[in-house]
């Protein structure tokens, strides 16, 4: 593999592909921007974000990212270390590029109508370079740009039906609180400027002591900064923007910022606190072990959206708020970092958002697929949807149980090592959580089950097409799902590395 | 590989039978499933394996493969079987094969899925009874919940949802909490497990048990560790007051199902207690014996008066599974040779003699479409031939002589009288076999109200004959009874062979 | 020789609780919007200060890209805000509740 | 001979084929299964009779051996061996093989007259009635011969089984099945009490064989000779109390007080059925096991007492009750509680001889009683009111006559059998009551029922046979066949002359060695013989005598002669008559408690009715609102928290906002405070 042979900058490689992607969609909606040709956007699209994959999981193979001592070809530092490609970085870009894909597969139908196509994906394949890029930001700088290159198109595709008022609603919502949000996050980042005098990460972390008199204004600094990473994960205070914006966008939109966005957060998250606020130096400077935030935020992020989800009536709605969930099971990832580790808990949670990734897009593809077929939004309306729709409702059927953490299914490891590495943080509270709340979130995701399978149908509702993009999309996210489970080896070993890296 | 095969020719049939046309899946899965019935009778002709499988013994079928490397521990895909698992795995077959031949006249409608997911439900059955290492266990523990709750939910009566929803998330929170205390369990151990391997987990308890773990001490971990498991089977199982999801989901559930459901997956818990709370923690048996004694008692004694209460044919043989499971319950904690023994033969012949009752209740239904006691009466009168097996597999269950269900009981009820281990026990076997006398009241009331007297139907319905198909899985079935009640060496022997290594750590040998 | 860090500091912090209370009492998006910018101003104005402090210019840079995000985030909203206005016909913040619980 | 011995488990077998050939092929059979079943009881009776002949003439005089074994496993006894084995074995000693006999004979007739009685009649569902029989005889003969307590408790219930379904055979009716019902529920209720005992003496003693140097009855001398602590109590407190255990199931199977109501009920299956089951042979199995254990209960004096008590208050009870019936059959029912409780009397004093001896010959006179019953009945045309009969003597003669000396046999008229064993009974009560005070009273219990017994008994044989007829069906009787008066025949002269078998008194009075069956039960196995047993009584019971014994002899004979004849005389003075008129309100308010049986049947009914059901309800409602409950309501209150908690989602993003910075503060509150940033 002729990974050496290239420039180290192409160790970017996969989000240069999107941002690359992005400019020839640009191209092509200055050439003609009401295009309608479905079939080259949507293609051009999948194909760079298939590309980007492509090569994420070439360069992880190829070592990219494994330290050398482990074989590999070392970490790769970028622009005076503003960037880094380790393997955190090359495995949140597969879960990006992974999501991108099929939801640029699954918008060919759903946005079928859509008046300016070239625009709607330009925007997608501007947020997922945004989010590749995040999980390789390594400065305060970068890590603040990245965000907003995500946040700004994710904003503008969630309101992009313009003669919708749900969806504008919800763009509205989400750019409010994410200009709040992010104000409060680049409020957080100058504080912690003030009290270390970097913004590059690794320095940040070597000048800690040097801000032993700006305990409180470091603290607040991360306080503020965990704000904004809330909000890019939506998690509880920051969450609220969640179910309007995941309900009101377009339902592949939703897949991909509660799938995609979240992970992308979630890597920021991951690599600030273990790279510049290293748990024991960080405790001697601030009097307080910052992973409590995160416990506490774990706790009410799991248990805030598990409640609220279970007596949605509205699918997409019950969805957003089961992504809230999650979210809160992610965090345990944070929660349970310690001094003396925490890699399997870190790694687990990246396991569980790659698998989430799969998961609960696809579930957000199924929304999409019924709202293609015009069968309204609740969970009455999907009742017995399985006798006209058998493969889907399969599909369907195996991203609510693999969400819920039922075997055979990818969701089953990731969950389960997630309930591992609370315990062996010895968090029995947040472990306790995650049972009362994996009991609840049982109950409504077989309620959709039941809906589609148990239910007899309502009304007539004619016969429901079978639009190729979507069901491919559905289809290969289900695949996906299930195949998790065997090949759930490497993708531990991926993860739990990537984890050991980081936290060093 | 043999195991293996066993699970993946059902889960291929599963998958087959899922996109067979309805018209032929009920004939297709039969035809499949009989290859995994066939086969495991093959192995259990030539089963040659000694001892226990979590102690050290010789595993038949063995088969390991690393599968995943969790931090310090490794998953692996792990399957045996010793003389508790391969009666099991029979079990399992055999009954999934007759199940699938008396839903013949009851559904129709998707039938496909239905028989699909039959066939899944017996490859996890299967996984449960062979999987040796915790995770792989998990996997097929756990994955025996999506089909059970399809299968109560789409096919079983008016209240359904409920009962699925019930069964779904009351056992799933019980088997969380069971996971999250075997986990504890393993980080309490140390650097003495470096797999999540039962037969190392095992043997790690019994070499010095557990250092301790977040500040608690070794044995007071091991005690919590082993209440919590104990919790966490006792819904499975289900021990008393955990029990309440069981009639509902019995009630609700179609026929076959019910006749999985009772026949096999209540086994999974008592199976799980013995692998686990009864194999590894040796010491917080005997330090729990009298709780969990009086528990057993009072799940046997509550059970048969809740059954007594009943007047739905189905309901009455649910709670009646509460008071059996309780039986085998009182056999664990004698922690004797018999006790144990018999509890595990009383795992099987329970299967049996209460997949046949379900089987013979639901031919009933299947012709009056009502189960009610009230709603009928003299039903020997037009279906003779079933009747007649349903009054033997009543006779079954209240343990008559020369069939399976009084051999696992007396060696209980033997085991347990005499058990060191349990103090009082002389005073729990007695209170515990009054069990037996109830059993009678309730099935000898519900015959004489509904097969007996003269012919009365509520129901619209004309009653004629059973179908062959209906009745020839409970003829089987009722030999294997009657096999298992005259030779009940045929397995027994196996089973003992496999206990006494669990005895030698505690209980009494 | 100059103003000693900490009233860099309060000020910000006066501005950024300003900015807040904007948020929290406006119900015009613009002025919502505006909110927002004098909370991201209130931390240019801490970069610039802490990197006159530290003597680096790492956060000078850094506020020049606030500022040109910044602006790129309000050309968001305001697209946001038009729509917004063409299909509730207000730009009160409070009115678009079609969507809650 | 002794290779004779090879065929012993042919005698169950041929039997249990019977069953299978009935129960598959019936219907296409010629009589419907009645064939295959004569000709495997006819087989049983030829073998029996040849193991009779071989254990008389063998050498060892008796046939033991392990057949098979049914399970085996460690288990630590108190005293014993380490392991135990569970087999199935036969024993047959002189006591097993005069059982098997009796009871191949019997089932061999009642096959027999069960062409008459059913074939004949036209019952539908035969091949179900035959099976039932053929499964029967197999329970019952592999009962009598088991070697072992277990094996035998395995039949002992497999007997009940039958008799449920026997019982039962008239399913469409609503009171066969019910009276079923209560048969199995009450004799399980003391099966459960057997099976306790079975247990406990297996976790005792390590071995359940009845005979033999490791049988459990050695086992329990030993340690009671030893002073053994056995589960906490002495060894003969523990011999006693398993004793009892096991006697639960004998009081149940032989319907003895207060386990008896279920016999008359069992009355609702057909009259062969109660001829064979519910008076001849399983009845008797609670009685036989007592002989077949006497051993063990000889080593408690305690138990002993309470056997013959037992036995002595149900002869009276039962006998009063047997006064006052109307159906031929429920007076039949009565009485054979009543002569079940004379041999648990006879048992309980010591009398093995004489508990045997009227086992023998209660087997035969009372299966001729029903069998005469069910040719009666026939005779009615199923009527079993006896005041609807009436001057049936002259037109049945076979059957009047063979009735008449099942019913002096039955009444203890000398020398009809029944006289013979009674008077034995009564006498060897008579010579240990006079030292025990309570079995004084037993034995005064029993000689009052003489009385009663003769009434009864005559009181039937009036009121059916002699008079005027008093209904249409009897002065037009119905014909009975050869397959009925055939087995009347032969019962009828064996009830005659069964008492040649041990006619003690003869011998006490003049020495001449007339007693045959107790020099017969004196062979067989070191420890199961007569000689054995008395030698154990010797410590137990002291015997005392009115006078010398040959006076005591006379005397007992003599009052219980006299009882009979005056409870006869009574009967014959009341009901002889052409018009016999009820005379039951000179009765006054005794007839109400006679006529609802002291109100057992209330008292039983209430325990499982009017108490264990509402409990069981109870429980139930129970189980349903409080554990349920709970489930259902830990589902509830999480559904109605998540309603709450999704109110916080406002839908105006301004609350948001301002909920997010609360959320936040809050967080920075909690963490500043921990952490110390605001000091």
């Amino acid at each position: 593999m002729a990974v050496f042979e290239l420039p180290e900058w192409t160790a970017l490689a996969p989000a240069l592909i999107l941002v690359a992607t992005a400019l020839l969609l640009f191209v092509f909606d200055s050439i003609n921007p009401r295009t309608s040709n479905r079939s080259l956007l949507a293609g051009t699209s999948a194909i760079g974000s298939l590309t980007a994959l492509g090569v994420a999981v070439w360069f992880m193979l190829a070592g990219v990212g494994t330290p050398s001592v482990d074989g590999g070809r070392g970490v790769v530092e970028l622009f005076g270390g503003q960037f880094i490609v380790d393997q955190m970085a090359l495995f949140f870009m597969v879960v990006v590029a992974v999501v991108t894909a099929l939801v640029a597969v699954a918008s060919y139908d759903y946005m079928e109508d859509h008046a300016y196509q070239a625009e709607y994906y330009s925007l997608v394949m501007l947020a997922a370079t945004g989010m590749a890029t995040m999980a390789a930001a390594n400065s305060l700088v970068t890590i603040f740009i990245a965000l907003e290159l995500a946040s700004l198109p994710s904003y503008a595709l969630v309101s992009i039906l313009k003669n919708n008022r749900g969806s504008v609603e919800a763009g509205l919502k989400y750019f409010l609180i994410g200009a709040l949000s992010s104000a409060i996050f680049v409020y957080g980042v100058s504080l912690v400027y003030g009290a270390t005098g970097h913004l590059q990460l690794d320095a940040i972390a070597e000048n800690l002591e040097g801000a032993g008199e700006y305990g409180g204004l470091l603290g607040l600094g991360i306080l503020m900064m965990i704000g904004g990473f809330a909000f890019k994960t939506a998690s509880v205070p920051f969450h609220f923007w969640a179910p309007e914006a995941y309900e009101g966008a377009p339902a592949p939109i939703s897949a991909f910022l509660s799938s995609a966005s979240k992970a992308a957060g979630f890597v920021i998250a991951f690599r600030v606190f273990t790279t510049a606020f290293p748990i024991e130096a960080t405790t001697a400077v601030i009097g307080i072990d910052w992973s409590l935030a995160f416990v506490i935020l774990a706790i009410v992020t799991m248990t805030l959206g598990n409640f609220a989800a279970a007596t949605q009536d509205n699918v997409k709605r019950m969805l957003a708020y089961s992504s809230i969930g999650h979210a809160g099971y992610a965090l345990i990832g944070l929660a349970g970092l310690s001094a003396d580790g925490g890699q399997l808990v870190m790694g687990a949670a990246m396991m569980h958002l790659l698998v989430y990734g799969f998961m609960n897009t696809g579930a957000f593809l199924f929304v999409a697929l019924a709202e293609y077929w015009g069968v309204g939004r609740t969970f009455e309306d999907y009742n017995g949807l399985a006798t006209q729709a058998p493969v889907a409702c399969f599909a369907l059927g195996i991203f609510m149980f693999s969400l819920a953490g039922i075997p055979p299914l990818g969701g089953f490891f990731s969950k389960y090592f997630l309930f591992v590495g609370a315990i062996e943080a010895g968090m029995l509270v947040v472990a306790a959580a995650l049972v009362v709340n994996s009991a609840l979130s049982l109950y409504y995701y077989a309620r959709l089950v039941k809906a589609v399978w148990i239910e007899d149908p309502v009304a007539d509702r004619g016969t429901l097409s079978q639009p190729t993009g979507l069901y491919a999309a559905i289809v290969f996210a289900a695949v996906l799902t299930v195949v998790a489970l065997p090949v759930f080896g490497p993708i531990a070993d991926a993860a739990l590395d990537a984890a050991a890296v980081v936290i060093g | 590989m043999m195991i293996e095969a066993l699970i993946a020719v059902a889960l291929v049939g599963a998958l087959v039978t899922f996109i067979a046309p309805n018209r032929i899946a009920g004939k297709l899965a039969f035809a499949i499933s009989l290859i995994p019935a066939a086969l495991s009778l093959w192995m259990f002709t030539v089963f040659d394996g000694s001892g226990n499988a979590l102690l050290d013994g010789e595993l038949a079928f063995e088969s390991q493969m690393e599968w995943i490397q969790l931090g310090d521990y490794t998953i692996s895909w792990f399957v045996g079987l010793d003389g508790i698992s391969l009666p099991l795995v029979v079990l399992t077959t055999v009954l999934t094969t007759l199940a699938i031949m008396s839903s013949w006249t009851p559904i129709d409608d998707r039938e496909s899925q239905f028989y699909g997911l039959l066939l899944f439900i017996e490859a996890n059955l299967i996984g449960v009874f062979t999987a040796l290492d915790f995770f792989v266990w998990f996997i097929f523990w756990e994955a025996v919940l999506i089909p059970m709750y399809l299968l109560i939910g789409v096919w079983g009566g008016p209240r359904r949802k409920y009962a699925a929803i019930k069964f779904f998330v009351y056992t799933n929170v019980a088997s969380l909490l069971m996971f999250g205390a075997f986990i504890t369990l393993v980080f309490g151990l140390g650097d003495a497990v470096t797999s999540f391997a039962l037969p190392e987990v095992a043997s790690a308890m019994l070499d010095g048990g557990p250092e301790g773990f977040l500040g608690v001490g070794g044995s007071t971990l091991a005690s919590i560790v082993f209440v919590a498991m104990f919790l966490g089977f006792a819904v499975k199982v289900p021990i008393v007051p955990f029990h309440t999801w069981l009639p509902d989901a019995h009630v609700e559930a179609p026929t076959p199902a019910s006749v999985l459901l009772a026949g096999v997956l209540l086994k999974m818990g008592t199976y799980a207690l013995l692998r686990f709370n009864f194999t590894m923690f040796p010491e917080q048996v005997e330090a729990y014996a009298i709780p969990i004694a009086a528990i057993a008692v009072i799940s046997v004694i509550y059970g048969a008066m809740l059954a007594l209460a009943q007047t739905d044919l189905k309901r009455i043989v649910a709670y009646s599974s509460v008071s059996s499971m309780g039986y085998v319950i009182l056999g664990l904690i004698a922690y004797t040779q018999f006790g144990v023994g018999g509890a595990t033969f009383q795992m099987v012949s329970h299967g049996l003699i209460s997949g046949l009752m379900f089987m013979a209740v639901g031919v009933i239904y299947n012709a009056t479409h009502t189960r009610m006691v009230t709603d009928m009466s003299g039903m020997a009168d037009r279906m003779p031939v079933a009747v007649g097996i349903l009054v033997a597999g009543a006779f079954g269950y209240m343990g008559l002589p020369l069939m399976s269900g009084f051999f696992g009981e007396f060696t209980i009820f033997f085991g347990a009288f005499g058990a060191e281990q349990l103090p009082y026990s002389e005073l729990f076997t007695p209170l515990a076999m009054f069990g037996i006398v109830i059993v009678a009241g309730y099935l000898l009331f519900a015959l004489q109200r509904t097969v007996f007297g003269p012919y009365h139907l509520e129901t619209d319905y004309e009653v004629g004959r059973a179908p062959l198909h209906d009745v020839a899985p409970m003829f089987v079935l009722l030999g294997i009874i009657i096999l298992l009640g005259v030779a009940p060496e045929l397995i027994f022997e196996m089973i003992t062979d496999a206990v006494d290594p669990i005895l030698e750590n505690g209980g009494e040998l | 020789m100059s103003v000693a860090i900490e009233y860099y500091v309060l000020l910000s912090m006066a501005l950024f609780c300003i900015g807040l209370f904007g948020i929290l009492t406006r119900r015009n998006a613009l002025m919502f919007l505006m909110s927002v910018e004098i909370m991201l101003n209130a931390a240019n104005i801490n970069l610039i200060a802490f990197a006159f402090y530290h003597g680096n210019l790492t956060g000078q840079v850094f506020a020049l890209f606030t500022m040109a995000l910044a602006a790129a985030e309000v050309a968001v909203g305001l697209g946001i805000i038009l729509v917004l206005y063409r299909n509730f016909r207000d730009v009160d913040v409070t009115v678009p509740t079609t969507m809650r619980w | 001979m002794e290779g004779l011995f090879d065929y012993a488990p042919a005698i169950a077998l041929f039997p249990l084929a019977a069953f299978v050939i009935a129960l598959a092929f019936g219907n296409y059979l010629p009589k419907k299964g009645a064939i295959p079943g004569i000709v495997a009881t006819g087989g049983s009776l030829a073998l029996s009779l040849a193991m009779l002949a071989a254990v008389a003439g063998g050498e060892e005089g008796y046939y033991h051996d392990t057949l098979y074994t049914w399970a085996a496993g460690d288990a630590a006894s108190e005293v014993g061996p380490e392991g135990i084995e569970f087999t199935f074995g036969i024993l047959i000693d002189p006591l097993a093989a005069l059982m098997l006999v009796i009871v191949s004979l019997i089932s061999f007739l009642v096959h027999v007259f069960s062409l008459g009685y059913m074939n004949d009649e036209g019952e539908t569902g035969l091949p179900r009635y035959y099976a039932g029989l053929g499964l029967f005889t197999f329970s019952m003969l592999a009962f009598v011969y088991a070697d072992n307590l277990l094996m035998a408790f395995m039949f002992f219930e497999l007997v009940g089984l039958c008799s449920f379904l026997l019982i039962g055979f008239w399913f469409r009716t609503r009171s066969a099945p019910s009276a079923a019902k209560k048969a199995f529920l009450v004799t399980r209720f003391g099966d459960y009490f057997f099976l306790i005992g079975v247990i406990a003496i297996a976790a005792t003693f390590g071995t359940l064989q009845f005979a033999g140097n490791d049988s459990f009855i050695a086992a329990a001398e030993a340690a009671i000779d030893g002073n053994e602590q056995l589960f906490g109590f002495g060894a003969e407190t523990w011999v006693t109390i398993t004793a009892l255990l096991v006697l639960g199931g004998v009081v149940g199977k032989s319907a003895q007080f207060p386990l008896h109501t279920w016999l008359p009920d069992a009355m609702e299956g057909p009259t062969t059925v109660s001829a064979l089951i519910h008076a001849a042979t399983m009845v008797a199995a609670g009685v036989y096991l007592v002989a077949r254990m006497f051993g063990y209960y000889a080593l408690s004096p305690t138990a002993l007492a309470i056997v013959a008590f037992v036995g002595g208050f149900t002869a009276l009870f039962a006998a009063t009750m047997g006064c006052v019936k109307d159906d031929v059959k429920q007076v039949l029912a009565y009485s054979t509680i009543s002569q079940y409780g004379y041999m648990m009397l006879g048992l309980g004093v010591g009398g093995y001889v004489a508990g045997v001896f009227h086992l023998m010959n209660h087997a035969f006179f009372k299966a001729l009683l029903f069998l005469g019953a069910g040719a009666v009945i026939i005779l009615m045309h199923h009527e079993q009111n006896m005041w609807k009969m009436g001057g049936l003597k002259d037109k049945a003669p076979v059957t009047y006559w063979t009735f008449v000396a099942g019913a002096l046999a039955l009444a203890g008229i000398i020398p009809f059998s029944g006289f013979w064993s009674k008077d034995e009974i009564l006498y060897d009560a008579l010579i240990v009551g006079l030292e025990e005070p309570l079995i004084l009273a037993a034995y005064a219990m029993g000689l009052v029922a003489v009385f009663f017994t003769g009434f009864y008994t005559f009181r039937m044989v009036f009121l059916t046979f002699h008079g005027k007829p008093r209904s249409e069906a009897a002065e037009d009787p119905h014909g009975v066949g050869w397959s009925i008066k055939l087995p009347l025949l032969t019962l009828g002269v064996l009830a005659v002359v069964a008492g040649i078998a041990n006619l003690a008194p003869v011998y006490k009075l003049t020495g001449i060695e007339l007693t045959f069956l107790e020099s017969w039960l004196e062979g067989g196995l070191e420890g199961t013989t007569y000689v054995a047993y008395t030698e154990l009584l010797g410590d137990v019971y002291d015997t005392g005598f009115i006078g010398t014994e040959s006076t005591t002899v006379l005397i007992a004979a003599g009052l219980s002669l006299a009882l009979a004849f005056s409870g006869a005389g009574v009967a014959w003075k009341l009901y002889n008559v052409p018009e016999p008129v009820r005379h039951t309100e000179k009765l006054g308010g005794a007839y109400d408690v006679l006529r609802s049986n002291y109100y057992q049947d209330e008292y039983q009914v209430w325990l499982a009715e009017g108490l264990t059901l509402p409990l069981a309800r109870a429980a139930d409602r129970f189980d349903q609102t409080v554990i349920d409950g709970t489930v259902d309501g830990v589902s509830t209150a999480s559904l109605f928290g998540s309603d709450r908690v999704k109110r916080i989602q406002t839908g105006i993003v301004t609350n948001y906002a301002a909920l997010l910075v609360t959320g936040f503060i809050v967080l920075l509150i909690v963490l500043g405070i921990l952490g110390g940033w605001f000091v």
